[in-house]
């Protein structure tokens, strides 16, 4: 694995808090707590967590309907998100977002997104009001591999390019679009290969390695922040679960799920991290536990937070109300 | 009879219209190995072949667009729009391509296109998959609109859809598929243009526009219960509009409620009450109310959904309203 | 007072929000160099610089979906969709991304975005150059819609959207542009909901919708010839939409027509015509009547394009047919 | 210039109807014959006659607002071209679709398309059809520079490489969309670089070489009637004239002009073939003068044919009227 000066135990708690925050939730999710759902990201933990760890407070992202680890992984807080999960009062978007639409802007998180690709132009968006303002600020959209194929991508993607906007073309290649296996909704192997089509570089990265992640972020998001423009980072990845609760994944083999499992992410990185004593010892087990404890908070907080009052559904669709008309 | 179920309707209609004409194929995201995410087309492809249900990438506007370029050389296509929210993705295509192409050629392109596409809400699927954008596609001449609401016409209007020669947006409700009903094992069509009266009654009309077909009849059971008889029109499609039935019933009960669960501004039911306030202006004895969903967003909290949609209660409560009325 | 044109208007309203505030900007198709396909931005790019004044590729998704992520994080872009017929490629943005993000994250999302449209048919400009789509956007719950008629509203509507906090779709028709008016030159703003009532009367309402303005002037000048007097609504926003001057003024007049240049089916006319339907039942003496451009895509032929268009004729025709109705 | 074996006459008496074809256009619209907007391809007659020379009869064409030349090239006749552009009854639409939307399908050609890249999906949907019939045909695509950064590109061009469709995508870069040069477009030098990333090979070809153009466009039908898939083509050529009749072209350099001028195809091609003598002496002029007579004809054509009724406007908008009602 590749070595990165940064708080490697950091890493492992965000990864591990994604981890359980997943499992977490499609229990509570069989439980009744939460009502809609859930296209966990079980086996991504690496990308989210690597990705995110190059980024600054301010720097934003935008994210996709898989998009838990995003958020966590830029500072979300799990309480808030299962609450949010749980439709209630004390979530994210006080109960009205839901999974496929968290966001929480103080933390630079612009939103999951129910629309495959849509989240891609608004990062190019963001970039081009960073660089417009001169600040010091990146953009980084995570999408999947399916995502690609969607006009929204090449739109942005080349707007991007055009104007060297400071944004991370982050693809999460997890190998399928829900059933649909990547060679059969794009016919090159590599996604990156698009990149110099719009006058970036494409780099690809194992995407179950959060220290490779890491280091080829950081390198994007230098890029950017220098004026050199956008990076389309693809990572190799796999999906451990269906791709919503419930899905059969009839499309694909055990065989083929079984070697990925075998590259489990969290799991791996635990262990080299034990293996190479880069972490005083019982660190691991100790973050184990407070991660666990940190689940088991979010939950509670969630179960106890007072659902929204049904008449505020009418409320915060605009920012006002032109005297009190309501329309 | 025997009973089948609205998705097996469906399944059925396509299945057979492609063993009778070589030309009619289906094409979608996930409609192949999947069967589609709802299951409407399970089993075809182990029937017909990869060639004729076809997996395609995540690319909306292509998929439209591919649909229509062969339609216009003659072949028949079924495109799958897998939730009605994502249509917007293909808009140029539907819009500024599929409606016009004959109008814009002098009435020479022939464009039997069928597109079928899922809507409806309830499920906390948050606000972009929960939509009913039909009334978008009422504005833009070319297409027709169809929604229907019974196993028996969801098999006859899609047989009459794939047949045509004119584009077709047929949309499917989320909560129909379940739905059984008495379906002939014979080939039949039902055609376009021609309203159901799902009800006789004499003292209110009720016109209920797709999924709310089973809101409606629980809440003319209800008003039944306190003498109130309630005629329930279904007009399965919206273009053509069976105005005439629409009109007449009007005149005959002098009292109209629309109801339907795209959202209450300009949705069908605007055009609806339109119609009837200019041509069955004479004999209303009450105001034309609508019951509809509420003018925001679908918001994830399900009781916060349920208040914006249109419930029994609610029409109830209209149909009271516009019998109790005094002008 | 000095006059000025409707197309000089709207670019001093831009200019001037620009010169106040350094987060205006405006970006579009050849809005720079080229100052608008229609001129409206002409001399803007001298004064900004390419910077705030931003040519784009041509992609109307990532310019809407552009404008929505600068606006999340602080910018108020203005973005020009170069003929609203385009709008369909960019209908996500606007549909799922732009009107749906405040209310999707609970009502924290600011979304101060501007988006420029040019509608309207007159000229031969065929089926994909001649659409007023402002009725599907008013069954999206999240935006704003406004149609300036005059210069001083073009001016004052503008910079009202430009420093609102929420997605605004301001429809600029194409006979307008040169249409001139009074518009002072000290700052000022005309708010979003309230209707201008252009001429008062005591015959039959007359609701006039955007660009069909001076042809319902004539037709009220000529209904005065022969003793019919005319009240002109001017709504200049259809959401908010100013329901009470509308209902106030057929409760006075006890018949409404309503004009627009939108296709009859479904446009912004059967809302009003519903609600008045709802909510003045009572009070009118004759059918609502709709004039508007007839169900079918324009056909270029400038004869032909006349034939669907609604005319002085039509106007006159309706509103002596409402007068002279006996229920 | 490359040797080809074919019809040089034939080509060159194209290439000259073309030209021929937009000088009297352009005269038509200003004499009043001609009501609607005109976007000349005046220096482009190259690509279209060589792309065209490489199809059959029974192969089918998409073309774009720059279409003349394109329907020319593929078999249209002058004078029902003009008659359309005249909007009259005998032109190809009868008068509805002009200059923006002429089609013929019995030439294969599926229609000039008003929205930039809106064609390039329905090529790809006849090619699917060919290709699913087990047909000889492909579906040649032809869109300017500027359609390459539209979604509705990327994902047919997507598509097309996934299957292998026969579609050839025909790119037309004169260096302009409108106003705004390539490079102010797009970050590369090479549209043709985009083809990689979709799995086909893109090539570059002189545009103002009628043989090099021939040349290549049956290298790329070749290997799409072999099933070997699409090919990208860029032909770099130049529009002598503005965007549109009436442009300004505030936006580029006489010198640029006049450079591209020495290079005009047809003069070049006529050069050509008289210099080396491939042509029997006075055909050129024998050609030229059967041109002229052919344009007479065609104006001719035009100014006698009768306007459509305006009631027409209402037929051709469906394939049929469900018994007669009309919607
Ligand atoms: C425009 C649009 N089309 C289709 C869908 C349905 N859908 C949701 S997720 C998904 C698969 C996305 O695949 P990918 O981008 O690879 O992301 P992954 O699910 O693998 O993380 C699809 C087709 C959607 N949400 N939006
Ligand atoms: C979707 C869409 N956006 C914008 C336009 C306006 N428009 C018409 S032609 C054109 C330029 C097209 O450039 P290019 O593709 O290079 O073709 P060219 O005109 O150079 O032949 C533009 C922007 C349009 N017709 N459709
Ligand atoms: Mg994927
Ligand atoms: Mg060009």
């Amino acid at each position: 694995m590749t070595q990165a000066p940064t708080n490697l135990l950091h890493l492992y708690r965000q990864m591990a808090t994604i981890r359980q925050f997943e499992l977490r939730a499609i229990n509570e999710r069989r439980s009744g707590l939460i009502p809609g759902f859930i296209h966990s990201c079980v086996g991504q933990e690496a990308t989210a967590v690597g990705a995110c760890a190059a980024l600054n407070r301010d720097d934003v992202i935008a994210s996709t309907h898989r998009g838990h680890g995003h958020l966590i992984a830029k500072g979300g807080e799990p309480k808030y998100m299962m609450a949010e999960l749980a439709g209630r009062s004390d979530g994210y978007c006080g109960g009205k977002g839901g999974s496929l639409h968290l966001s929480d802007f103080d933390l630079g998180i612009l939103g999951a997104n129910g629309i495959v690709a849509g989240g891609i132009p608004m990062a190019a968006g963001a970039a081009l009001a960073f660089q417009m303002r001169g600040e010091d600020r990146v953009a980084l959209v995570f999408f999947g591999d399916g995502a690609v194929n969607e006009g929204a991508f090449h739109e942005a993607a080349n707007l991007a390019g055009l104007w060297k906007l400071p944004v991370i073309f982050f693809c999460e290649n997890n190998l399928y679009g829900e059933g649909t296996p990547q060679h059969k909704q794009t016919p090159i192997p590599d996604l990156s290969a698009r990149a110099p089509g719009y006058g970036f570089p494409g780099v690809i990265v194992d995407g179950n390695d959060v220290l490779a992640v890491l280091e080829t972020t950081r390198q994007a998001v230098a890029r950017a922040r220098a004026g050199g423009g956008p990076t389309f980072i693809e990572a190799k990845t796999y999906r451990q679960r269906g791709h919503y609760e419930g899905d059969p994944m009839i499309y694909r083999s055990q065989e083929e799920m079984e070697a990925w499992k075998q590259r489990d992410p969290v799991v791996g990185f635990r262990k080299w991290l034990e293996d190479s004593n880069t972490v005083e010892p019982g660190a691991l087990d100790a973050t184990d536990a407070e991660v666990q404890a940190l689940l088991d908070d979010a939950v509670a907080f969630a179960a106890a937070s007072p659902p929204p009052a049904p008449e505020s559904a009418l409320e915060g669709v605009y920012g006002d109300t032109h005297g009190g008309r309501v329309f | 009879m025997r009973e089948i179920s609205f998705s097996q309707a469906l399944n059925e209609a396509m299945s057979e219209e492609m063993r009778r004409d070589a030309s009619v194929f289906l094409m979608g995201e996930d409609v192949g190995v999947f069967g589609g995410v709802f299951g409407v087309s399970a089993g075809m492809l182990a029937e017909f072949g990869e060639e004729r249900v076809r997996d395609t990438p995540i690319s909306e506007a292509a998929i439209v667009g591919g649909g229509l370029g062969a339609a216009l050389v003659g072949m028949r296509p079924i495109v799958e729009i897998m939730f009605a929210d994502f249509v917007t993705v293909a808009m140029d295509q539907v819009v500024n391509q599929v409606a016009k192409a004959r109008a814009m050629s002098g009435g020479k392109a022939s464009v039997p296109l069928t597109i079928r596409l899922v809507n409806g809400a309830p499920g906390s699927a948050a606000a972009q998959h929960s939509q009913s954008p039909e009334a978008w596609f009422m504005n833009v001449p070319g297409l027709k609109i169809v929604l229907p609401t019974t196993p028996y016409d969801a098999k006859g209007l899609l047989k009459t859809a794939i047949r045509g020669d004119d584009p077709v947006l047929f949309f499917e409700h989320k909560n129909l598929y379940a739905v059984t009903g008495e379906v002939p094992e014979e080939d039949y069509t039902v055609p376009f243009g021609q309203a159901a009266i799902r009800r006789e009654g004499s003292d209110a009309t009720v016109i209920a526009i797709g999924g709310v077909s089973a809101t409606v009849a629980e809440a003319a059971e209800r008003l039944a219960e306190s003498g109130i008889s309630v005629e329930i029109i279904d007009p399965r499609t919206l273009v053509p509009l069976d105005t005439e039935t629409l009109v007449n019933s009007v005149k005959k009960t002098h009292r109209a409620v629309i109801v339907h669960e795209a959202h209450r501004r300009a949705g069908p039911g605007a055009e609806i009450a339109a119609i009837l306030a200019e041509q069955a202006i004479g004999y209303l004895d009450a105001p034309i109310l609508r019951v509809a969903t509420k003018n925001v967003p679908f918001p994830y909290n399900p009781d916060l959904e349920q208040f914006i949609l249109p419930t029994v209660d609610d029409v109830v409560a209209a149909v009271e309203g516009v019998v109790k009325y005094m002008l």
